[in-house]
């Protein structure tokens, strides 16, 4: 699975994407967030606090959506755009 | 269809222009409310502001929030530009023009899409600070997710 | 004393550079809302709007709306245009300019502004028919009255 | 007393302005609106079904505003601005 990052989380994280093999017992994107964090202490920063907001394929979505076909799944802090 | 142009650059842009283009050769147009967000300098303390972006998904967004208020207000064009990268104290970030026959579609319609814009598109603020020490990332704003709050109760 | 401009005038006005001059050399300014009222051909049967003002109380009138916009919100400046005189479809008609630190005083202020120029600011648009028929005075607009009962609310 | 008449009571009365020598009895506006409507069918016209509004000394008054002190009073339609 691609894995895409930005703001403070590539940063804490140390890189802006990745090809990650995901196990097949994952199905929602918060249990893909506890799953990151549980890598390393770096994964564990970014995503303390439950501050990312998460993105399949473009598109926002809640923590409970389902990561099954998605292409592309980026995590990211509060948007501050405009 | 109405005229929509969403651009997602790095480089200025040009309100005026933009604000002809809308309005070129049309006679049914009787409002235009426009939004500049500029940067500031925080009293002396910044340097300048670094944006970043999710490319691909800032421009979908952006389209999705337009389609949205196409969908609530008669509106005749729709602008919408949004920069990345290092931008300095006094530079413009972001340019919201939307035109409409009456000036109510066209104001509320205007700050809808910064409302949207501000917590919904993909861009985050990382400052530069004047004195040279690390800056720090923008944190956002409970009053820019309280905004939204009012566009629900009008749904 | 903020910087603010009111004038009316029979000339077409520059949007861009009223813009500019407002911002100029400023580093504090975050937020520019911006109104332009245009003349509409409405669906071609309109030739010309000819507006009649009130010299002299049209332009006290204009700067007390803006005393109490200044007021109201935390304004960094504030310009108002509005013509008079024979204005054909597609021509600018009125322009109101607010610049604050954010966004939603900008856009308050210029919303407040427009909607007690509409109603309180003395001028009276005549129509002049794309046929030759003789024209009527345009009447007001009961939408237009009550767009000011929410600001009695908001006091 | 100097009065102005613009837009449609400008029209309708036929001319601009005027110095009008308004008898002592007249204390408001109101009062004067009536006695101005009752001069002929110009001013009638002009003043009919109570559209006219009325300013004194450039600003907005009521029809319970006195005229005392007027130097200038203004009657015009309902105003179509901006």
């Amino acid at each position: 699975m691609r894995l895409v990052y930005f703001a403070s989380l590539r940063e804490r994280i140390g890189k802006s994407e990745e090809e990650l093999d995901l196990p097949d017992s994952l199905r929602t994107i918060g249990e893909l967030i506890d799953w990151l964090a549980a890598r390393d202490e770096f994964y564990a920063a970014a995503f303390a606090k439950g501050i990312a907001r998460a993105a399949i394929n473009k598109k926002h979505v809640k923590p409970e959506a389902l990561i099954a076909g998605a292409r592309e799944i980026a995590f990211f802090p509060p948007m501050t755009g405009g | 269809m109405i005229p929509r142009k969403i651009r997602v650059q790095s480089e200025n842009f040009d309100a005026a222009a933009e604000s002809a283009a809308l309005t070129e050769g049309r006679r049914d147009i009787g409002a235009i409310a426009s939004f500049i967000g500029l940067c500031r300098d925080e009293a002396g303390t910044l340097e300048a502001l670094e944006l970043e972006y999710y490319p691909g998904m800032a421009e979908e967004e952006i389209a999705r929030i337009a389609d949205e208020a196409e969908r609530r207000w008669p509106l005749l064009g729709v602008t919408v530009i949004h920069r990345h990268g290092r931008i300095r104290p006094g530079e413009q970030i972001v340019l919201v023009l939307c035109a409409s026959a009456h000036r109510a579609a066209a104001f509320s319609a205007a700050e809808f899409l910064m409302d949207f814009l501000k917590s919904r598109a993909p861009f985050w603020k990382k400052e530069h600070r004047a004195d040279g020490t690390q800056g720090e990332w923008v944190a956002a704003k409970d009053a820019d997710e309280a905004a939204l709050e009012r566009w629900s109760r009008d749904a």
